[in-house]
């Protein structure tokens, strides 16, 4: 898993100048393959982003790991969301508590997109996230 | 009064904020429609009000009380002469959004099914939820006046429509906060007065860059907000013709605002005195009162000729960058572009400009309805003021260039 | 946390307004009941946002909004920290007057004829009119606690009168402005929670002196004023707690408060952001964060008592000026002494006082009520705070007698 | 006239320090005869004062000057009106509008009682005068 992780993100992490840092997040987001339109429902829709971030967070009942979905409609909020799907799919409940995606962004030397600010959506993502691991513990 | 000739690299130096790094390329601000920057002189004068003036107003015969009391009122006959009108028509509140809900709560009594209040599709939230409110709470009808589908009014039609519905109230921008286009009021008060409809303009965005007589205007109500005229945060300015202003119902109470206060009842004070309730923000209005000094200095004439023409050369630049489309009318503009690339979405190059240290915004700016008017999720926008340079434009056009080819 | 002993002298250094002369005279601030003053650290945290932070909050994808913003909701933390409570249980009003009126504003509709209200004679206007108002819209009744002759409550029987009278609210000052008498808030707030009353709690003048634990204390609603804890003017702060927070209706409409606007309706976002809409008072919020960052790095049980050593030094010899009586609770008072000379008008001494750089208030205190129990005209009034010295209430004292002898 | 107001305000004029300005201005005001109760009501009340003040502005039909009378409950407002209705008192309304109580007060130096506070009543007493004056000339 977090050698997913490492292998995703590398790119990010080595890229000299924020211009390249920026691409590799919007390739990034490139990969990961669009919602079918129907699922774009407000109910699904993070609020508290400035731009549209649609999630969609289960538990897998038999291995009992987490499953993340989502798009977005910029592609910087999309890559970001990227990474936070592959920081987070697969873990368990008490993995995904653990997990500071703010020390795996820091690291990614992307920590600016991470202030308290409302338009920012990446808070609201992973607080999405925690909650429902979370409630599965409790 | 204004002595001195429009200079602006002299100017620039009066703006502390806009010499700084910002990723470590130089600050470029055009983000003024948000907020504008603030002179040294405001700046100074909430610092000294704090560091030896400090005392509460209206309340002490002690020095430090008369001082404070002395120098807040001398800002509301200043205010006052800057739009020419009387001192006692110009209530302070804590922004332009506050003084629009005074005003709609003020009338609602007023108010039930067989009126009409007239918006317009360009107007800013805070000049259209007030009023829903209203409509729901009284049953007023609530429209719209026609728009161009490029975002400019028909002011015949207007006038028309105005006469026709013949409304309790027209309330209207002076200018679009997302588009820059001014509205051409003259006409619009003249058709609302023939029908006696009273007019409440907000010039959020208008105040700095129009600088309107209110007087000639003949406007009922007038809002502005200190935060885009050079002035510090947390203070708006409702202007209201005498007459109107104090028949409106009170809207907060509370302290200062009463004549004489029984456990059962209350009798209040006349207009301003019965809006303006709790201890007033001070350092705002001293910091305010800068800020009209600051203004006064300079030649009004001379700051709207220099913004128009950075506009103009702004608007030129931008129009030949290669999918840019822009959304703003180019004359009768404030200084402000609003604009899209392709169909991308406006938030990945607000953020890729930002890099630049290009400061611009992206969003709905606050106007969902002309958004949905325009077909569009959201824009860009650039908006300039009278320190901003043309090696500013020239850095944005370029900046954006090199972010659109980081898209793909 | 707390880490700096207290030391007057330090402290004294801090306040750069407190140094200097009115008249000739070294300045003796005895009116913080009615503003405090302002460390430099405040001071400086405003001057810096304004010289090189200066942006809007929550629209901005550019750096300097996005920093703005981010200290803008971190002083919302430390709020709700230094209160014990949520941060999303914290709104920012224009002051304490307006939290009270967002409040009143957001029960209304819940309110008619069969419900109650009560709130105290000790109250200031701004928690009495806004009730008041509430009163005459709703039919709810309003009325007040028992009063001892000396201005105290007696608990007992205010105990008994909420639960007999079970009201639909308390609303109820935690300290006096005009006597300094503290309120013995928890058995009331326990007996009207046994009525299943929301329990609304003035802190205007208790927040600086007291420092609540509001989780431990359990009132509904918390209201208080930045310009009176060593914060800039023009900030309040509403604490609700969050169920009950959430449920009142919005109060003021525009921006920022809205989710979904269109011509005709509107949604709107969950507490606190619905009560919170136009642009803030940025600089306020960011200095009250340096005022909390100080009183933080202060023990605030060593304020307190030196505040009530001070407090009883000024009441001690206060008593002993021949004529001179005092209407204050001399136990249990935030540090306020309330007095006349003989029959005396309290605006002469005001003003000879102010001649020797001393600075009382007089008049009513926005308490007329309370004025007319107590069965006063007005009075004088000298309110002490933590930066005020032995010295201080040295040189009041022999400037009253100085005044008074002026007077034959 | 001006005689009459040199006489009675030379010892505040020449008062060494406030102290003693305070002294002669209280000592002024208890010369003047207080209002009859009845006619203390809240209609003669200027308002924007702290302090009390009545106050009956008129006209002399016959003479065509002005008369004043009030009272205040507290002593130097009660000096300071003494000042004011030396000032005017007896004067046409054409001289009434020429005369600048503010040039006066700041003769005496006691131009700091003249501020814009609300609480400051000099203000609202001249103004009731002049208004008064000024509605006779039109
Ligand atoms: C007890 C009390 N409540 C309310 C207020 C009103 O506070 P503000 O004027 O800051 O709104 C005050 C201030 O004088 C007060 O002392
Ligand atoms: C046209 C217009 N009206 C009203 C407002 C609201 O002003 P404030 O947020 O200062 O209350 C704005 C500010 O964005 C505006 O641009």
């Amino acid at each position: 898993m977090t050698n997913t992780f490492n292998k995703v993100t590398e790119s990010i992490k080595n890229a000299p100048a924020w211009q390249q840092k920026y691409r590799e997040i919007m390739l990034l987001g490139k990969t990961l393959p669009a919602l079918a339109d129907v699922l774009k429902t407000d109910d699904a829709l993070v609020s508290g982003c400035e731009s549209k971030v649609w999630m969609f967070v289960e538990f897998d009942l038999t291995e009992n790991t987490l499953v993340v979905i989502g798009d977005s409609d910029t592609r910087i909020v999309k890559g970001l969301l990227a990474i936070i799907l592959t920081l987070y799919n697969g873990l368990t409940p008490e993995q995904v508590v653990n997990k500071n995606a703010y020390e795996e962004f820091e690291k990614l030397g992307l920590i600016s997109h991470l202030s308290a600010s409302r338009g920012n959506g990446i808070k609201a993502m992973v607080e999405k996230i925690q909650t429902m691991a979370q409630h599965k513990l409790s | 009064m204004p002595t001195l000739k429009f200079d602006i690299n002299k100017i620039r130096k009066d703006f502390p904020t806009l010499n700084q790094t910002i990723n470590g390329c130089p600050l470029i601000y055009l983000d003024s429609a948000a907020t504008s920057q603030k002179p040294q002189s405001v700046i100074d004068t909430i610092t000294e009000f704090y560091t030896s003036q400090n005392a509460n107003v209206h309340r002490g015969r002690h020095t430090l009380s008369e001082q404070a009391t002395y120098s807040y009122e001398q800002v509301r006959d200043k205010t006052a002469r800057f739009f020419n009108v009387l001192s006692k028509e110009i209530v302070w509140t804590k922004g332009a959004t506050e003084a629009i809900n005074l005003v709609a709560n003020g009338l609602k009594k007023r108010l039930d099914e067989s009126h009409t209040i007239i918006i317009s599709p360009l107007e800013h939230h805070a000049n259209i939820v007030p009023w829903q409110l209203v409509s729901q709470q009284t049953g007023a009808k609530l429209v719209s006046l026609p728009l161009n589908n490029n975002g400019t009014l028909n002011i015949q039609k207007c006038c028309e429509f105005i006469k026709e519905t013949k409304p309790a109230l027209l309330a209207i921008t002076q200018a679009s906060n997302t588009l820059g286009n001014i509205t051409d009021l003259k006409p619009l008060i003249v058709a609302a007065k023939e029908v006696n409809s009273l007019v409440l303009v907000d010039g959020a965005q208008g105040a700095l860059h129009l600088k309107p007589d209110l007087r000639e205007l003949n406007c009922d109500f007038y809002v502005c907000s200190s935060h885009k005229m050079l002035g510090p945060t947390g203070l708006g300015v409702l202007y209201g013709q005498y007459e109107e202003l104090n028949t409106l119902d009170i809207y907060q109470s509370g302290g200062e605002m009463i004549d004489k206060v029984y456990l059962t009842h209350s009798t209040y004070r006349p207009a301003p005195a019965k809006f303006e309730t709790g201890t007033p923000n001070i350092s705002g209005v001293l910091g305010f009162g800068a800020a009209l000094d600051y203004l006064n200095e300079l030649d009004h004439v001379q700051i709207q000729q220099y913004e128009q023409e950075l506009f103009s050369y702004a608007a030129q630049k931008l129009v030949k960058v290669d999918g840019i489309t822009i959304f703003s009318n180019l004359s009768d503009n404030i200084g402000t572009l609003c604009f899209n690339f392709k169909d991308e979405h406006p938030y990945d190059l607000a953020t890729l400009l930002d890099g630049y240290g290009v400061a611009v915004r992206s969003g709905h700016h606050c106007t969902q309805p002309l958004m949905t008017h325009l077909g569009l999720n959201g824009t860009l926008r650039a908006s300039f003021s009278f320190y901003n340079t043309y090696k500013d434009v020239d850095i944005f056009i370029d900046s954006l260039k090199k972010c659109i080819a980081l898209l793909d």
